[in-house]
């Protein structure tokens, strides 16, 4: 991409949804960088009479949960939590996504075809599934969470990436390279991979966004880490007084939607920054 | 006035009537077979040592509660094969399967294939259905918001696709639960059909329909969106091409161009998209079947990984993923179907 | 406008059409066409002239719109008709032949599927008639083995042959006029003389009046009565062909056939554009006369107002302040900057 | 592959179960009696996990020891209190040595394939199924040596030493009566008929969907003229609790047992007049929720630690909070519910005290470090019911509060259990458990040094090794001296609350929610693991 990210930022402000998508991000990000100034104590101190109700006590404006836990510490560890999941296993797909798409498609043959068929079966598995099954055999901590969402993830990038390695290839830029003795590891990482950053970046928002929900829908399944303040967890653990107090629920499940809709707003926005021609269509 | 480039890559022109040679398409048939088996066996085998690298098999699952001696705990191992290498005990799994036998559920006391017949039906109606209806609705929004793109229409149909993108299916189970189930009480909350109601024909395939409604609903949101995303691009690409232009210069009422000329163009994509997401669906059915009190194939598989019932576990995988990969082939031949310029070589 | 018969089939009258509703990009476009005659729509691509065929066919797309000047189609005023009026019409009374055969159908549609779905549509046919009525038209085009043709996907077939069945389509309903929008420049040279003579050859059995939108002069002497030369949005000069071409006036279609390659009235784009810079964008058109900036002859009132089209002799009528001399040779050079 | 195994099942179904056999204090509302027991009808009731077999003689998990009792008669059904009354035996007499039970047993009795029930069934099931593959039954009737069956409708008990506990383990639930003519002769675990039962009892399977649901009619040659008043009952296994809780809500549900709905809707539905809570019924399963301390572990070794531990946790604030008052704040290893041996008399007690529990730690020499903190635990809940995982988030901020680092670690059941009792991996374990209907057969396993048994599950995990604590339990065991073996668990109670290897959290009581048509669940002791043959729905 010969946009340089400054000038690719400067875009995404002005496209409409890039701009709604950055402000709920920032406010996000702000939260959980935050969270350690504002409540010093963490996330988990009992401070309040449990199930206190929004308004009530003005200690405690978005109430407490079923302990007494302050409502807002946990929202704003909980984004700590979530942003750093997903942002965590999306690069961790990233990485093993882009590995596997680059050495099937610049190399092929073979090894395309072992890699492609690992990818096969990775996308016949259902994902959440094999998720579920990770975390249950490993055990639910925050590593083996952001390890089985990325392990489940990387097909789809390797996908992408390798369809952008094959078309490349062929490219003169490349033949010249080899012709001059280049190594294949500086053809790929410096002159190809360049290339192709586009639809990565692009589907990176959408690997975040779903590593955030992965993460919420293992913790509603009981598989969160219960030494972390998610938004999965206060989900969770909020759902049983759903009848009682529905806003436990409420407040996380808003967070969580907003963000994925941030995430993905600015997936459709980098989208139209930076390929002018339709990538959906793409799958 | 430029032409835009079509939007699928040209085939040199071929002339002489389009037939599929049957040898060809056996051969094709060979392929993915051969394909489709390499992938099941890697499948069986990644999960076969997942389940085995957790600590603990079924036996230990089974001590904790009910009281065993050391002694029946080692009869038993012995009995299932699991003091053996974990490798010999692939081998005898992969043996096995290969004559179509799929073990026995020590949980369920049942074999495995038993207790798959009826629970695929559950996940596969569950799926179909849901693939089906998130098809035709998302579609049909894609197609409005492309339409009127640019106007209210649109900015509503995209603003609803981002929300039901955004939201979790579980969070919309329990939403529908509290709204149609607590409150209005008009759909049952849990399980496939009225348990012993002897219903049969219509009065049966109603009573399903009914106790499927909330799951498949809350199952389908994300799909609509993701359906009626890629339907609106797609549609609004497919409206700026010259066969469009050409239609409606034939007098063509709006309707008949939206979905005959460029509705079919915009399928195939969606069509695509909607082989990969067979296996999302499956992942998500776990949540659903879940929530809804379904006994279907996710939520097997949930309860298999924690009784450690591996016969179970890879049974409901290979079973899945041989529904995945024959969806996929009905997809493409489906694809052929769609898109005459792909054909079989 | 000034032809023998009485009344003309189409009539475009002070056509404007604009982007946006305010930027216009055809202006004060008239021109007639009769029963039987054909008329070159020719200029430079950008000037408007596929505009003004979508104008007529009423199928200007997203923010382009006829915003004043009248389009008569047997005396109906066009611009004004109701939508459902307007789809009776187009590929009935009227019809188009575009210049990408290869795109211009269908893909996943048979081209039997598609030429039937114009006739059911504006005549009460059953399927079958419909059907039957569709082989004959693409044997009418000289596809061989109609029959089995029509069962046929666009894709299997060659862009000359794919252009005839937009041309069958076009005739499938023995329109009164026919547009056909550059129908030669996607093809082979040696296809597109076939297709030229069998447009040519078809709208004279069926006593069409044809509006040829091209840039290539030469086919326009080939197949055309009357010559409309468009540039920047207007005419500039028309007449018959014997007019324009053989005593061309104003100084932009002394270029074009200056430009085209010797032997041949082909407009050469390449060429014309190295010779006399580029076409203005609609936004940046002059005040005074559209040409001025890259004409040889222009002078200070060129650029002060626009000028009217003005009748010369016969038919022939021009836009220009400071015309060539009437006897200007065909061959001779013309002193553009080079 | 084709082999069956019996005993499988789910700890979660009883790790929720609580009892409370002393707390009618539920007053049953006068408008549930306004009524005349109706016939008819049918019961719908939402459970989980699912049965991996309907033979509650050879499983001991929660769902099977809730169907068994529907399909089953025992010897003997037990009033509130364990007051044994008439089942399948009409009356018995006890040898005075305690060593010959004899057991009259009732006439005209058939099984549900029209086959008479004789005292040979008996013999058959003690002999042949309940001593061999019952979980609790090789202990149970360990001592059993024969069952002599001098004619059909008389069975003997013949027994090596006196056995006070196995007289309370007769019913239909603990040792339900199988027809021999089914399994005589057959791999009893391998037998078609464990998920087809034949039975006495006063329900028959109709349809069995494995892991889906369970449908049983009315037995209409049940022995007890006029009864099951129910046509049909109809379990339904569904996963998710709230899931359960909302069939109750909506109506699509009549009951649910055995709190198989989270506590807060359980208390909340009491509330609504179209639901009522009962808590009768549970005393023949006391469960409770406890911590054991791994003693292997040096710093938990150190009594000064385990007491510092305890003053840091309230278990009032847990059963508050946690159970939602549906419980007791634990003070001995016995459950409240135990009622004749339960004391607190000169029991140490650890209240709730920080500053106390810092002193402590600070005296033990384990001072704060740089960061506050003096050590780190790893603390293990339970992976079944959401109960000690909450609680474990309590546990973990009040120990921080006093200086010590507690990391929590869920994993799933096989795990949990190999982690804390093979491995012995554990620090600080978190967990519900039966305390049993004696303490002989639930509570003695957590203390007595010989069931320190790695690989096993539920056992001395805290490895907690005292050999007058050990002495008391195996005196306490054989001791048909009622006054003399409550002195002897008083002493126990006392003992181990001062050494304190497991901390007592809650006793829970357990809770079953019906809609207020629902009547006559619980009638006696047994409560809805009895055979519901009283219960009947209002129109």
């Amino acid at each position: 991409m010969s946009t340089s990210g400054h000038s690719v930022f400067r875009r995404l402000l002005r496209h409409p949804s890039g701009l709604v998508g950055l402000l709920i991000i920032a406010l996000v990000v702000l939260m959980s960088a935050s969270a350690g100034f504002i409540f010093p104590e963490g996330p988990w101190v009992l401070g309040g009479r449990p199930r206190t109700w929004p308004g009530v006590d003005p200690a405690f404006p978005l109430g407490t949960d079923a302990l007494g836990r302050d409502m807002v510490a946990a929202l704003f560890y909980g984004a700590r939590v979530s942003l750093a999941v997903g942002a965590a296993a999306a690069l961790v797909s990233l990485v093993i996504g882009t590995l596997v798409g680059a050495i099937a498609g610049y190399y092929g043959g073979w090894l395309d075809d072992v890699l492609m068929r690992l990818t096969d079966a990775m996308q016949t598995i259902p994902s959440f599934l094999a998720a579920i099954a990770i975390v249950g055999v490993v055990g639910a901590s925050l590593s083996t969470i952001i390890i089985a969402i990325a392990v489940v993830s990387w097909p789809m990038i390797a996908r992408l990436v390798r369809a952008d390695f094959l078309r490349l290839r062929t490219y003169d830029f490349v033949q010249s390279c080899k012709i001059i003795g280049m190594s294949d590891l500086r053809i790929i990482f410096g002159q190809i991979l360049p290339n192709c950053l586009a639809p990565i970046i692009v589907s990176s928002s959408v690997l975040v966004a779903t590593a955030i929900i992965t993460e919420a829908s293992l913790a509603f399944l009981g598989l969160g880490d219960p030494n972390v303040m998610s938004w999965g967890t206060i989900l969770s653990t909020g759902r049983p007084e759903l009848r009682s107090g529905w806003y436990m629920t409420a407040f996380p499940a808003v967070a969580l939607v907003l963000t994925v809709l941030a995430l993905n707003l600015i997936g459709d926005a980098l989208n139209d920054v930076l390929n002018p021609r339709l990538k959906e269509r793409k799958s | 006035m430029t032409t835009p480039a079509p939007s699928l890559p040209e085939q040199t022109p071929q002339t002489g009537p389009r037939k599929v040679p049957s040898r060809a398409m056996l051969r094709y048939i060979l392929r993915r077979l051969s394909q489709a088996i390499l992938v099941m066996l890697l499948v069986v085998i990644g999960s076969f040592f997942l389940i085995k690298m957790a600590p603990g098999d079924f036996v230990d699952t089974l001590a904790g509660t009910s009281d065993l001696t050391a002694e029946q705990m080692a009869n038993l191992r012995a009995r299932y094969g699991l003091d053996q290498p974990v490798p010999v005990q692939l081998m005898y799994y992969i043996a096995r399967l290969a004559t179509l036998d799929l073990g026995y559920s020590p949980f369920n006391n049942a074999p495995v294939l038993d207790i798959l017949v009826k629970r695929w039906p559950v996940t596969a109606i569950l799926v179909v259905t849901s693939v089906s209806i998130s098809m035709v609705v998302g579609t049909l929004l894609g197609v409005m918001a492309a339409r009127f793109s640019g106007k209210p229409v649109d900015l509503g149909i995209s603003i609803l696709m981002l929300l039901f993108y955004a939201t979790p299916n579980f969070i919309i189970a329990v939403i529908l639960i509290l709204i149609f189930s607590i409150k209005m009480n008009v759909f049952p909350i849990a399980g496939f059909a009225t348990i012993a109601s002897g219903y049969t024909g219509w009065e049966y395939i109603r009573d399903v329909a009914w106790h499927l409604a909330m799951p498949v609903t809350a199952l389908c949101t994300f799909f609509i969106a993701i359906y009626g995303r890629i339907g609106r691009a797609a549609m609004l690409e497919v409206l700026t091409l010259d066969y469009i232009r050409t239609a409606r210069g034939k007098g063509l009422t709006e309707r008949r161009v939206i979905y005959v000329h460029a509705l079919r163009n915009a399928l195939l994509p969606l069509v695509t998209m909607a082989g990969l997401q067979v296996s999302a669906l499956v992942g998500g059915a776990v949540l659903i079947e879940t929530i809804f009190g379904l006994n279907g194939m996710g939520r097997t598989a949930f309860d298999a990984v924690f009784q450690r019932d591996t016969n179970l576990l890879l049974g409901v995988l290979f079973v899945s993923s041989l529904s995945v990969v024959v969806v996929n082939f009905i997809i493409d031949l489906l694809y052929m179907v769609l898109d005459p310029r792909v054909e079989i070589k | 406008m000034t032809t023998n018969a009485p009344a003309p089939l189409l009539e475009v009258d002070r056509l404007k059409v604009s982007v946006s509703r305010t930027v216009p990009i055809v202006e004060d476009l008239s021109f007639a066409i009769a029963a039987g005659e054909t008329v070159g729509l020719v200029g430079e691509s950008g000037c408007g002239k596929s505009l003004t065929a979508l104008a007529i066919m009423r199928l200007l797309a997203g923010n382009l719109s006829v915003t004043s000047g009248s389009i008569q189609l047997d005396g109906e005023e066009l611009t004004k008709l109701p939508e459902e009026r307007i789809r009776s019409l187009r590929g009935d009374k009227m019809a188009m032949i575009y210049q990408e055969p290869l795109t211009a159908l269908n893909p996943v549609m048979t081209v039997g599927a598609q030429l039937v779905e114009v006739l059911r549509t504006h005549r009460k046919m059953s399927k079958r008639e419909a059907a039957a009525r569709a082989v004959e038209l693409l044997a009418l085009v000289r596809i061989p083995d109609p029959a089995a043709r029509f069962n046929e996907y666009p894709h299997r077939m060659s862009g000359g042959m794919r252009q005839r069945v937009v041309i069958a389509m076009a005739l499938a309903c023995d329109p009164k006029l026919l547009i056909a929008d550059e129908p030669t420049t996607a093809l082979d040279v040696t296809v597109q003389a076939q297709v030229l003579r069998l447009i040519k050859q078809l709208q004279r059995e069926a006593n069409l009046g044809l509006l040829l939108i091209t840039h290539d002069l030469g086919v326009v002497r080939q197949v055309a009565d009357r010559i409309v030369v468009m540039y920047a949005g207007s005419v500039v000069e028309t007449g018959t062909v014997a007019e324009v071409l053989g005593s061309p006036r104003h100084p932009y279609t002394v270029g074009l056939i200056a430009a085209r390659p010797s032997g041949s009235f082909a407009v050469d784009a390449q060429k014309l554009v190295e010779i006399s810079g580029s076409v203005p964008s609609p936004e940046a058109r002059p005040k005074g006369c559209v040409f001025a900036p890259r004409c040889p002859n222009a002078q200070d009132d060129c650029r002060a107002s626009r000028p009217h089209l003005l009748p010369t002799t016969g038919s022939h009528e021009l836009r220009c302040l400071h015309p060539m001399p009437a006897s200007t040779p065909l061959s001779a050079p013309v002193g553009m900057p080079s | 592959m084709t082999q069956k195994f019996p005993t499988v099942g789910r700890r979660s179904f009883l790790a929720g179960l609580a009892a409370s056999t002393a707390l009618p204090l539920i007053a049953m509302p006068g408008k549930l009696w306004a009524q005349e027991p109706r016939a008819g009808g049918t019961l719908r009731t939402p459970a989980w996990p699912a049965p991996s077999v309907l033979n509650s003689a050879i499983s001991t998990a929660g769902p099977e020891t809730f169907l068994g009792p529907k399909m089953f008669d025992g010897l003997l059904a037990y009033d509130f209190g364990m007051v044994a009354k008439p089942q399948l035996a009409t009356d018995w007499q006890m040898s005075d040595d305690g060593l010959r039970i004899t057991f009259n047993l009732r006439e005209g009795v058939t099984w549900h394939d029209g086959e008479p029930f004789t005292a040979h069934d008996v013999a058959f099931t003690f002999m042949e199924v309940l001593k061999v593959h019952h979980g609790r039954g090789r202990t149970t009737f360990g001592d059993l040596l024969a069952v002599e069956t001098p004619d059909d409708l008389t069975a003997i008990f013949v027994l090596e030493t006196p056995n006070p506990a196995m007289m309370r383990a007769l019913d239909s639930r603990e040792s339900p009566i199988l027809p021999a003519h089914i399994y005589e002769g057959t791999d009893i675990l391998d037998n078609p008929a464990n998920t087809a039962p034949i039975g006495t009892g006063p329900f028959k399977l109709a349809e069995y969907e494995i892991g889906s649901y369970v449908v049983l009619v009315k037995n209409p040659d049940y022995w007890e003229e006029g009864y099951p008043l129910l046509d049909r009952m109809v379990i339904q296994y569904v996963p998710d609790s709230a899931t359960r809780a909302a069939m109750l809500e909506s109506g699509q549900a009549d009951a649910v047992f055995l709190n198989m709905i989270p506590a807060q809707d359980i208390v909340r539905l009491d509330e609504q007049p179209d639901f009522t809570m009962d808590t009768r019924g549970f005393e023949g399963m006391p469960s409770a929720q406890q911590m054991d301390f791994n003693l292997d572990n040096p710093i938990l070794a150190n009594v000064m630690v385990r007491h510092a531990i305890a003053h840091a946790i309230d278990p009032e604030w847990i059963t508050q909070n946690v159970w939602y008052g549906l419980g007791t704040a634990g003070k001995t290893p016995l459950h409240v519910d135990q009622v004749e041996y339960y004391t607190t008399e000169g029991v140490p007690e650890y209240p709730y005290d920080l500053d106390r529990a810092n002193e402590l730690l600070d005296e033990a020499g384990y001072p704060r470090g740089d960061n506050g903190t003096r050590f780190e635990l790893m603390l293990d809940p339970s992976p079944w019911g959401t109960e000690s995982i909450t609680a474990s988030a309590y546990v973990r901020e009040q120990l921080r509060q006093v200086g010590i680092d507690v990391t929590v670690r869920t994993q799933d059941f096989g795990v949990f259990v190999t982690t804390v009792w093979t491995d012995r991996a554990h620090d600080l374990v978190l967990y519900t458990v039966n305390l049993g209907v004696d303490p002989t057969i639930g509570t003695q396993r957590f203390y007595w040094s010989e069931s320190y048994r790695p690989g096993s599950a539920f056992t001395n995990g805290a490895h907690y090794m005292n050999p007058e604590v050990d002495a008391l339990l195996e005196a306490a065991q054989v001791e048909t001296d009622p006054q003399a073996r409550r002195d002897q668990y008083a002493e126990f109670q006392r003992i181990v609350m001062r050494d304190l290897p497991v901390m007592p959290i809650t006793n829970i009581h357990g809770a079953n929610i019906a809609s207020t048509r629902v009547h006559d669940h619980t009638v006696d002791a047994l409560g809805v693991l009895g055979g519901f043959t009283r219960l009947w729905i209002e129109e």
